[in-house]
């Protein structure tokens, strides 16, 4: 499968929905305004559809605008943003004759943090990143270096289950297959790491992340499954925190919102890739995903015709915690 | 720490818990005195912010308590709650919250012997791990320097 | 847009850090309606009881220590010092705990801020006062102010509504002014009940029933943002040019001088330009800021 | 005493003795790195190391003088009655090695608010305490565009001592009588040859070419004025945002802040904290929201920084430090946005 023939399907079916009047709106990705990123385009206009792009960097889950565009609309989506509409759907957020979708099979996308790290610049230094197969090439000042996938995709990425979206009504290639168990390991390592750690260094792990963060709220407004109209940190009676960067609110804030999004994740990393200041959310996110698997063998956003997660049970459901 | 008594809530559900902790009262069953009920509709009413601000505020223990599955008063509330409870105390438990602290248990409106030994069990459980620090700010930090 | 005619803010500042609350006492609580009330406070400390000054149409914020900050108008006018007053809607966390305050209860003060009704420029004039709701509370201080130099002024118009019979506020004063014949007073709700024998209907369309004349007159406008938003059309239609209406706004506040960004319409703060403006100065801003 | 006209240098290997020099007297604050993030934190009395990889801080030096959070004060409840204590705060001078242009300028901009008509003791208090020692950017990022914004990658303006790099050595250039003071103490500086100051000269041209984001500010204050009112350019323009406090937070001279309280027994404090326009919270009132939806508040920030600052100060409140178009997770450019101002001509007549 190849980027370049996706983005010219992409464009020429874009390009007929809005012209025969399918949508009022395309939600697309086209090139931003810094070395080797995206950004989410948003257009009625056939003129911007040539702006469209489908490359390894776009990173950006889409899903999360669709309840603020008014009308039907085409979006362009990535297996997990799929998954993520799915789970709109299920909640009754969206309804599903309102949109198109345009369905890219994802084979990963570029981890520029990483790429970074191994390469030892940052990314306006670097003249290309680009994926060939089974390895990234980087080139710097005319020099080429060669990596492996599973040292610059995203963790998410590398244990992608479902890189084909699971919801689609045009998909622009070939379906890609999952990679399996060959990279879960390195997809799951932050975790597994931690998990090794005994109880109380884990928390002092946590504790000295959250220090970092300055509360704003860039991981909540980026997930398409933190969708309240009133999150519960704005509530002021009861107020549930302080509007106050402390490690203690920051950490609670956190949990909470993980404990919300349960079931509607999709580990898409999205919120781990807004984080300004470096937190590993996706290891709480994923972590979260994986219980949930574990204990209920459910699967967020996978059928959009079944109750959410935490509006369901089984009477079976698991009983070996309760005292 | 010989001394110690942990505090802990124990949010009843109107129908059952708490009828049964009425129960085990009149009965003048002996239980440790360091829980502290709040009587809430449903075992499903409780949310998780409930839990972790009561952690937050420096509780020991935070003790759900619902009627038996199939019992709810509201026909499927319980079940709910458990499914809620499971991935909290799962998630509280990885990110290093010791799991006794978060607990949930089934106590009909005839069992105030079962609330007693609950209330029994989890005082010990909590008295076993200690003391909740783990909001307090004075515990052992990275020796990170932060720009002041 | 610089602050024009009305810029004289008197400023009391005791001690060096203005973020720090004065402690004062309340004296006496007085419902006014189901969901607002009268607070009677004076300060803790003997010597800021003596030297406090302030003016009509500056605010002050008070505090519930531990709960949090926020700001209203002094409702009592600085003729009339031996207390002051701040008449509170209960709305949310903050207010809800004011009310729960009585006589005796410490409450925290910082202030006053802002500017105040220009009284220079009002002397010798006639006066309109229109009010809507809570929005009487700055007004109130101005027309015992008023009433108190009452040979400074002239003709004095009050149009006060309210949702209903029971949400007017200060009926004991609306009472005196009634019996105050240098005052004219009419008061109007949107919906009557059974023992209500005045008028029914908005402020704005009772307003432009009575028609005050704008010959040498200034029409000061407080109430809620709706309210302003239909009134200052039934003015200019009245004949008042924009610089003979004045009214008083409120936005949300954290800081009450200017630091913390968010009460702004265009590059005016309410809290440090304001909260007293005349139609001129916010004409620009107000039907997309406010 | 150095002569104000003669110009010194300092080798780069003696950075960390002259640091060391200095934390005698200071707290020194430099660019260091937590988990991949660079923030100013102290220095940890070993090397000087950050020299080789330091571009920019994350955390912008404004989180010095207006920290993140910090307490106004804690009072005591007894009964109904309160006692108000002031935080003891340390009267310890701070030295900030290295800060950038665009982020000395930020805080120039800053003290305008915080000095005007009211004094704000608390980011006065530290800012007077504070000495700030710059250091000319060699290698901007690509999302700079401080040239545009009357600055440049050396501006020396609004620091005490600066520092320009010229191999293995740093031009050391004294700005304030409070510079002359520090660099007059040290043995470590030499006098500058005439050589010295042409590379310097050269590396601030080249710094100043590599700068290649440009936009023009000329009447920006006016075409946001103008179409301020057109509801369906901002809906546009504000259609990608997701409304997070990144670009706010992290900017160097936003200045708008939260106040809350707490009250735990009965030991509470009054904290203040960073607040971003960003948030409906910002300015939520009981009844309603003037900034209810996001286009009102996107277009407060940008006409606040580009057209309401101007207005009141003189001066537009943005150093083109490139933050906010680095870390946006959308890619949410300002630059374009004010590159692309609807003309006159471009305005929906349809007003908001």
């Amino acid at each position: 499968m190849n980027h370049k023939e996706m983005e010219k399907k992409l464009r020429r079916e874009a390009r007929a929905l809005l012209e025969q009047g399918k949508v009022g709106y395309i939600i697309g990705f086209e090139a931003g305004s810094l070395k080797f990123t995206t950004t989410p385009l948003i257009t009625s206009d056939t003129g911007d559809i040539s702006r469209l792009v489908v490359n390894p960097f776009i990173a950006n889950n889409l899903s999360v605008y669709l309840a603020g565009v008014k009308g039907r609309v085409g979006i362009v989506v990535k297996g997990c943003d799929s998954r993520s509409i799915v789970s709109l759907l299920q909640d009754n957020k969206i309804a599903r004759e309102d949109i198109v979708i345009l369905g890219v099979p994802c084979s990963g996308l570029i981890d520029l943090g990483k790429v970074e790290e191994l390469v030892g610049k940052e990314r306006d230094e670097l003249d290309d990143i680009a994926r060939d197969g089974d390895r990234v090439v980087v080139t710097d000042n005319g020099n080429n270096s060669e990596f492996p996938i599973h040292e610059v995709l995203y963790d998410n990425c590398l244990g992608c289950e479902f890189p084909t979206p699971q919801e689609y009504d045009i998909l622009l290639g070939e379906p890609t297959l999952p990679a399996g168990d060959r990279y879960q390991a390195v997809s799951l390592m932050k975790i597994k790491q931690l998990k090794d750690m005994p109880a109380q260094q884990r928390w002092e792990f946590w504790r000295n992340e959250f220090d970092r963060c300055i509360r704003c709220y860039a991981c909540r407004n980026i997930c398409p499954a933190c969708f309240c109209q009133r999150c519960f940190v704005e509530e002021s009676e009861p107020q549930w925190l302080l509007p106050v960067p402390r490690w203690q609110d920051n950490l609670m804030f956190q949990v909470i919102r993980n404990i919300h999004v349960a079931g509607r994740c999709t580990d898409c990393g999205g919120c781990e890739r807004a984080c300004p200041v470096n937190i590993p959310l996706r290891s709480l996110t994923r972590e979260m995903y994986g219980i949930i698997a574990e204990l209920f063998h459910y699967k967020p956003g996978m059928d959009k015709d079944t109750a959410p997660f935490l509006a369901a049970y089984e009477a079976t459901d698991t009983e070996d915690f309760v005292r | 720490m010989p001394d110690y008594e942990p505090k802990f809530l124990a949010l009843c559900c109107n129908w059952c818990s708490y009828a049964g902790a009425d129960l085990a009262g009149v009965s003048r069953v002996q239980m440790p005195p360091g829980f502290r009920v709040i009587r809430v509709m449903c075992s499903s009413r409780v949310k998780p912010e409930w839990i972790i601000r009561a952690l937050m505020s420096g509780l020991d223990g935070v003790l759900v308590l619902g009627c038996h599955p199939g019992d709810c008063h509201y026909q499927t509330g319980n079940y709910y709650a458990r499914r809620r409870m499971a991935i909290t105390k799962r998630f509280l438990e990885y990110m290093g919250v010791e799991p006794q602290r978060v607990q949930l248990s089934w106590v009909s409106a005839s069992e105030g012997q079962k609330f007693a030994q609950v209330i029994t069990e989890v005082t010990k459980d909590i008295k076993g791990i200690g003391p909740n620090r783990l909001f307090t700010d004075e515990s052992q930090r990275n020796g990170k320097e932060t720009a002041p | 847009m610089a602050v024009s005619d009305i810029s004289y803010r008197p400023r009391f500042l005791a001690g060096g850090n203005v973020y720090l609350p004065h402690l004062a006492v309340i004296e006496k609580t007085v419902d006014e309606t189901h969901d607002t009330k009268t607070l009677h406070f004076n300060f803790k400390d003997e010597k800021l009881r003596r030297d406090f000054v302030f003016e009509s149409g500056q605010f002050c914020l008070l505090s519930v220590l531990g709960v949090g900050e926020a700001p209203f108008c002094v409702s009592s006018s600085p003729t009339r010092r031996d207390h002051l007053e701040c008449t509170i809607r209960q709305v949310g966390r903050l207010t809800r705990a004011l009310h729960r305050f009585g006589e005796g209860a410490e409450i925290g003060f910082r202030g006053p801020y802002g500017n105040c009704f220009p009284l220079d420029f009002l002397q010798g004039k006639n006066l309109v006062f229109v009010g809507g709701g809570i929005g009487l509370a700055p007004l109130r201080s101005l027309i015992w102010n008023v009433i108190d130099n009452r040979d400074r002024y002239g003709k004095i118009d009050i149009i006060y509504g309210a949702r209903s019979p029971a949400d007017l506020c200060f009926s004991y004063d609306l009472e005196a002014w009634d019996k105050d014949e240098t005052v004219n007073i009419v008061t109007t709700v949107d919906k009557g009940d059974d023992g209500w024998t005045g008028r029914v209907g908005l402020v704005p369309m009772v307003l432009e029933e009575v028609a005050p004349s704008p010959k040498n007159s200034v029409a000061i406008v407080c109430g809620p943002p709706i309210m302003i938003r239909f009134t200052f059309p039934v003015l200019e239609k009245l004949g008042f040019t924009p610089e003979q209406m004045l009214t008083t706004l409120e936005k949300r506040m954290k800081c009450g001088i200017g630091k913390c960004g968010r009460c702004n319409i265009g590059n005016i703060y309410v809290c440090r330009d304001g909260p007293v403006f005349s139609y001129a100065q916010i004409k620009g801003f107000i039907s997309s800021e406010y | 005493m150095i002569p104000a006209t003669e110009k010194v240098k300092i080798n780069k290997k003696d950075v960390a003795k002259l640091l060391g020099e200095w934390s005698g007297e200071f707290t020194v604050l430099v660019p260091s790195r937590d988990e991949g993030v660079v923030k100013w934190a102290r220095w940890d009395g070993e090397d000087a190391s950050f020299l080789d990889w330091y571009r920019n801080t994350i955390v912008p030096p404004k989180a010095i003088f207006l920290p993140p959070m910090e307490e106004m004060f804690g009072f005591q409840k007894d009964k109904a009655s309160y006692r108000i204590e002031l935080p003891v705060s340390s009267e310890r001078k701070q030295l900030i090695f290295g800060i950038r242009p665009c982020d000395a300028k930020a805080l120039a901009i800053l003290d305008m608010n915080f000095s005007d008509a009211y004094e704000d003791p608390y980011y006065l208090a530290k800012r007077k305490r504070g000495v700030l020692i710059g250091l000319g950017c060699a290698n901007p990022y690509d999302s700079c565009f401080c040239t545009s914004l009357d600055s440049s990658p050396n501006d020396a303006t609004n620091v005490d001592v600066m520092l320009t790099d010229i191999g293995d050595e740093f031009l050391v250039e004294v700005i304030t009588n409070q510079g002359r003071e520090l660099v007059a103490k040290t043995s470590l500086v030499q006098v500058a040859a005439e050589t010295d100051e042409v590379r310097a000269e050269e590396a601030k041209e080249a710094a100043y070419g590599r700068v290649a984001r440009k936009i023009d500010t000329g009447s920006i204050k006016e075409k946001l004025l103008s179409c301020f009112e057109d509801k369906d350019y901002w809906e546009e323009v504000a259609a990608k945002c997701i409304s997070c406090g990144i670009c706010t937070f992290l900017c160097p001279t936003c200045y708008c802040f939260d106040i809350s309280d707490e009250l735990v027994k009965n030991q509470g404090e009054r904290f203040r904290s960073w607040d971003s326009c960003a948030f409906p919270l910002y300015t939520k009132m009981p009844m309603e929201n003037p900034r209810q939806q996001k286009w009102r508040r996107l277009r407060q920030k940008v006409c606040h920084k580009y057209g309401f600052y101007p207005i009141n100060f003189e001066v537009i409140a943005c150093t083109g430090c490139g933050r906010c178009i680095r870390l946006c997770p959308v890619n949410w450019d300002i630059t374009q946005i004010l590159g692309n101002l609807p003309t006159k001509e471009q305005l929906t007549p349809e007003k908001c």
